[in-house]
């Protein structure tokens, strides 16, 4: 199918694209943007007219969720060792520049594309480099350009979240081609199907407002086999390994959230009442987890901590991801606090269970998701189901939805990390995890403090 | 002449600094430094007691003449104890200190002290 | 008046929330929510049509406002000494968690529900969780939903920035409790008064475009009644006490000053004329506050500080927030120098007369808060007072509404303390003091710079 | 004919806003503030309507660019040394101060006025403290002063960046008055040239959509010139000189390129299809760049760096400003790939060369400002060219631009260092650059880490 | 008694640790240190690679009695070590110790290290 | 053997480290302390001026055989100036030192220094 919709070069280039390499890409990027300069010249059918208010907000979605990328960076990067702290942040950085650069070339021509392979993906080859849709303004009024960076963002977080699963121990090289690979073949397809039109968990009415599938759910179970499969840190959990500077972790958890609001309210793909909806929700469900987090510590510990109010913030977020335009404020409320209990009972069984899922994505993304994309069934606006679809109906599409997730993301990145790490290498060497990522990796140290001159 | 090395808890180097200039020990060196010995203070991580190898404490660093190591090491003392001392509140190490500079004068000896 | 219009079911959820319990509260939530939903399904009456643009605007003053918190953390945390910093952060983002959830639950409800006890406070047991402007839009365009969240977010900054004249001595617990109520029988009174539609202040033509009253004198005096009745930090004035991170500080007032544009351009409600004249005075006010407090410190000191002039954008910024739709730019230079004058002497006079107002609360947020009060009315457009007003009675009406915000907040912020001192607790002992708020309150370190493994 | 124009009395206000004295100037304008109060009474012609949707958009805009200045800030102090931290935060924060109040007083008259001296400059002197545009709105829907806000932003960070390129070694008040003189003499004719409707690059169809020329290449010429007049810091370049925190410049890079959104996409001055293709390569060119730099980084060291990768981000951003509207994501790779590749060469070649561009401004912006403004000729999309135009006349159009800025802003530049190290002081002296700017120069120390009390 | 002061490569300090606990030396106090020596270790800097003069190290100091000096090198040296021993792992310094106090009991001399 | 303790202002580290190697000194460990002299240097915050009891300084650590005793203090003393001596200038201390000990190869004396 693939192969009779391409021609043998673009479907070169996009492959080349997964290996950083660059070098002949440049020239082959320059040629095709000369061949398509002129022919962008011919007219384009009669368009929906632009609404600019729900352009604006999309822009601003977007410009929203990338900042939740360096959000991310110090939130992972306060939490790491001293050694480690640039290693980390490059791990979100390096995301925005693989998938950044991924996404255009062909990421989105796979996801939003039409079936392919069995509805296994899609693929648009007109849309390679974003070309057919460089002035087409969607039905909505907002320019598919916006749309499409908007879902870029997405895509560029997911893989980013995923490393903290393994923080501390990765090489860089390994990690660059993993991300890439694991974008194309788990990320893209599950976008797909959750969000193109034409995907099967779409068609079901599986409800997934802003990604507690495609990004949470599917970030937490990733990040949960690479734990595994890797195996914990050098010394964990005997040795109390610190956070480096939790200041700036509720830096990160800060600009998380306002982020957030891109990445929920953006997802209504308009500015209007649902936006409205899904950014009150996005709000109320935050400090609810937050709240939450804060009470469960202080009868367990007597003491709530900076990091407990940011895990909160977080479960909070990542519950209503899914259930954002769908559920009322009293429903977040409950989903926040749910939430906050369920991930910090997962943490706790961790700990007890002795794997090394280093910044708890699986117990806080992988947790959260889980629990909002099932439960925002019981809390869920009348009208927004499928009409005449009973609660508990939709409970069951959802847990289908959650469960396929679950299943395809384990078995895919699996296979993804035994083969990068078996050629590129991905487990960092004892030698290189004891000097630390910075120096050893990046020949970099996060802080100059000591030196003096 | 001695140098006198002493590992305080950071919370009493407030009360240490005042001590010693309680009995004229005007001039002190100080560092932050971390310290494993018998006290255990966890901090919390995620619903986790985490109790950290090396705690902070704080260093002080005092070239005396000899007729005034019994005045510092009672300030230290004095001012470094928790209550009637509690486990974690430090050591303090007197060592032979052959010379002393100051670097502005170059004088040399007690009186640079 | 209250008894008679709420079910005492709902009554009962508005007080509890106060504590911060949640237990209970959850599975309250989750019943209420599953009832909704349900009750959602009722038509709506004719709505206005959306303004997307608008819309999109006032979704964004929202996320921008939100943004103030973490800056508003970052600038107070970076002032303190380095064992309080996580725990001087946590005033700020335990505020988001706390107020985040009372606001929705019944904050909101209480301040633009209709005037009750004599227009002491609103209240509309509709909007208890915001139920009933679930789908609504205003007159404007604007889904309320927008407009709730935005005034949620100056429910939110107000206490916490109470919390920077009593930094470094307070205990977290009575600390929430203390916000909680503050929140509740100051603030949300307050709001009322000022900007709900049959408030006093409102129907007095009292201008304060964007809580100059509201937020920062109520803020400020609030703030300098703690420092009075806690008492100093030990120690203070005659030890020294460095901020400990001087660089985050300045971050957190760049934050700030994008997020005032939310805050001051948002209170504007739509996206037009009166929008760009709001952000372009927020602009200028904050450049001319910067620079003033750049001039005299270089005349005074011979040196202009980093910190001089972060509390100089701060003192612009403030001031020009109860004006900021009804000046010009030209006005807004004079009261951005105004206010760092006035600021500068009042921090001198601190000094002087030795209270323990750590950060300046009541210096800059009081100080500059009133001046630009009551001084707005001479550089006010001609237009934007109640018609045939002259200057002189406007500021006979501004002053009033300012000598009434001073006192209500001075008295009622007095009874709240000594309540919450003499039962939670909430001058932190010597001990505690001493060890320093992040490992004895919160079980943490700020920065683990000095755990090397 | 500037005389001609304003009466005196404005025209000594604007002289005397250079100097950041103040005293006087508040009574000035509170009088002219007073004075102007009134007459805004006079009722104004009819207007276009407001587009909200692109107002909105064009707010946010204004604040994302204000974004980029804290991101500069923290991208700058994050690079150099431990004592002059807050000294090369405060470059860009006293750019908001002296430029902000400087453009509204002036310096938007000057720029966007009708021709005057010849077509050196523009004024119009209805616009001394944006007067004139109070309330007016442009043909697009936008009030003006949205618009002249938005260009203010762009005139506060384009000194800031040249401050880069002499970090570590100035005096803060020569500095001061140095970007207010270099605004005035040499931002604001540059921007009236390529923007104003009558400037004469704009009229000779020169493309620079945000601002390659004007601010890039303006700032890395500037840069360049003042670098090599001031001579290197002491002991540049056998002393390594290390970053005392890369930990913020990543943050600050982050932070960069969210605003730079704003940037771009702002500069399209609406909400629609052109604001979406800017948005769109700003992202893909910046990750591009960072892809190309890591590759590049990769193969020279075998290690890629994360002050690679913000420096990649830069380059990208840098290369895709003039280009933005233009260009189609293709070409932006194309771009973002040369501008890394083309920085990393230039850098290479200034080591060697021995000069001490301290943070690389020329390096970063004047090599990628001037191969974007140049190469975008290559990439443009048919329809954007004035009509008929070649492309490889539109090449020369574009080289004139670039070389007629190159050599004003160097000869110009070097004019006021000169006369600025003469009068006031510039370059600092040995002992204060041994002791550090912070201490010497602004009283105060960055990270209070070592202040144990 | 002697004062022990060791300048170690930073990671390595997990096993020194371990190697002194080992040996029943328990108390120790650590800190960074920068320094200079035969090592050299460049960074990345644009391209370039810069060789600090100054380099991470942290410093320990071990207050022993005199019996614990041979055991308490040992664990050092053999903690320390990269490989068969690598330009920069670094110095131990011996000296001499007067006096020692424990400052929660105030007790004295051999038994209060 | 000796070891030298010189605590010295932080902008003089690179000029008395150059000293040192003049005089044939190349090693050294450097460590940031904060000391409290008779100096004072405020700092400025919000309009006043704060004198901290506790300023920045530079504390050196230098493991020396006897002979390199004096041309150590000598460049130090050159190096730690500010004009003729000015206050805050720093101190020297020097010690005796027992015993030297190369981590990397396990050589001791003075041939490990
Ligand atoms: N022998 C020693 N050598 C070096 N440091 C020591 C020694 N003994 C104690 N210390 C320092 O003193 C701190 C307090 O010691 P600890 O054993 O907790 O107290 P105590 O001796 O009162 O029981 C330790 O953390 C360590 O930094
Ligand atoms: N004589 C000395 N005085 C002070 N510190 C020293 C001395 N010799 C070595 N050091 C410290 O030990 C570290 C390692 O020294 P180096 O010369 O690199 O190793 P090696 O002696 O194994 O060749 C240095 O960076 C320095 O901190
Ligand atoms: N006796 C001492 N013990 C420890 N440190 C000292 C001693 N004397 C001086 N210092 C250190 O040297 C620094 C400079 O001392 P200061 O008294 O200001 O200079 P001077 O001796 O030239 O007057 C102090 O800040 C302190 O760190």
């Amino acid at each position: 199918m693939l192969a009779a919709r391409t021609s043998p070069a673009t479907q070169r280039i996009s492959t080349r694209m997964v290996l950083p390499a660059g070098g002949l890409l440049l020239v082959l990027a320059a040629v095709v943007a000369l061949a398509w300069s002129d022919s962008a010249a011919t007219p384009l059918p009669v368009q929906p007219p632009v609404d600019t208010g729900a352009t604006a907000w999309m822009l601003v979605s977007t410009a929203l969720v990338l900042l939740m990328v360096p959000g991310l960076a110090m939130f992972y990067g306060g939490l790491v060792r001293t050694k480690n702290v640039l290693g980390t942040m490059m791990h979100s950085f390096a995301a925005m520049a693989i998938i950044g650069v991924l996404w255009a070339v062909a990421g989105f021509a796979l996801a939003f594309g039409p079936n392919t392979l069995g509805g296994w993906i899609g693929w648009d080859p007109g849309n390679v480099f974003l070309h057919k849709i460089d002035a087409t303004v969607s039905p909505g009024g907002v320019p598919d350009l916006v749309f499409a960076m908007f879902q870029g963002k997405f895509a560029i977080i997911t893989p980013a979240l995923i490393a903290g699963a393994f923080a501390e121990r990765v090489r860089f090289r390994g990690y660059a081609v993993f991300i890439a690979l694991w974008s194309l073949l788990v990320y893209v397809p599950l976008c797909h199907w959750v969000w193109a039109s034409d995907g099967w968990l779409f068609r079901l009415g599986a409800i997934d407002f802003a990604g507690g599938t495609v990004v949470h759910i599917s970030a937490g179970v990733s990040g949960l086999v690479a734990a595994l499969y890797l195996g914990a840190r050098r010394g964990y959990p005997q040795t109390a390994m610190h956070p480096n500077n939790l200041v700036m972790t509720l830096m990160g958890v800060g600009l998380l959230w306002v982020g957030w609001f891109g990445f929920n309210a953006g997802s209504s793909l308009t500015s209007g009442v649902k936006t409205a909806q899904a950014l009150a929700v996005t709000q109320v469900a935050a400090a609810a987890g937050a709240l939450a987090w804060m009470c469960i510590e202080a009868v367990h510990h007597r003491k709530a901590t900076s990091l407990g109010i940011a895990s909160g913030i977080l479960a909070g977020l990542v519950v209503i991801t899914p259930a954002a335009g769908v559920v009322q404020p009293a429903g977040a409320v409950a989903l926040g606090f749910v939430a906050s209990g369920l991930c910090y009972g997962m943490i706790l069984l961790k700990n007890r269970l002795g794997y090394d899922d280093t910044l708890d994505v699986f117990g806080v993304h992988g947790t959260a998701g889980i629990a909002g994309a099932v439960l925002l069934a019981l809390f869920v606006r009348a009208g927004e189901m499928p009409e005449g679809r009973a609660a508990i109906t939709q409970l069951g599409v959802q847990s289908l939805g959650v469960l396929t997730t679950i299943v395809y993301c384990a078995v895919m990145s699996l296979v993804l990390l035994v083969l990068v790490n078996r050629t590129v290498g991905l487990r960092l060497g004892s030698a290189g995890e004891m000097a630390g990522m910075d120096h050893e990796l990046h020949g970099e140290h996060g802080y100059g403090l000591l030196n003096l001159n | 002449m001695k140098l006198i090395v002493a590992i305080i808890q950071p919370d009493k180097l407030d009360e240490v600094h005042q001590a010693l200039v309680d009995n004229e020990i005007f001039r002190i060196t100080v560092s932050r430094v971390a310290g494993h010995g018998q006290q255990e203070d966890p901090d919390l991580y995620r619903g986790q007691e985490v109790a950290p190898s090396l705690l902070p404490k704080v260093r002080l660093e005092i070239g005396v003449n000899d007729a005034f190591v019994e005045p510092t090491v009672e300030a230290i003392l004095r001012g470094a104890r928790h209550g009637d001392g509690t486990i974690g509140d430090g050591k303090i190490f007197v060592m032979p200190l052959e010379d002393c500079i100051r670097i502005r004068t170059g004088e040399r000896g007690g009186s640079a002290i």
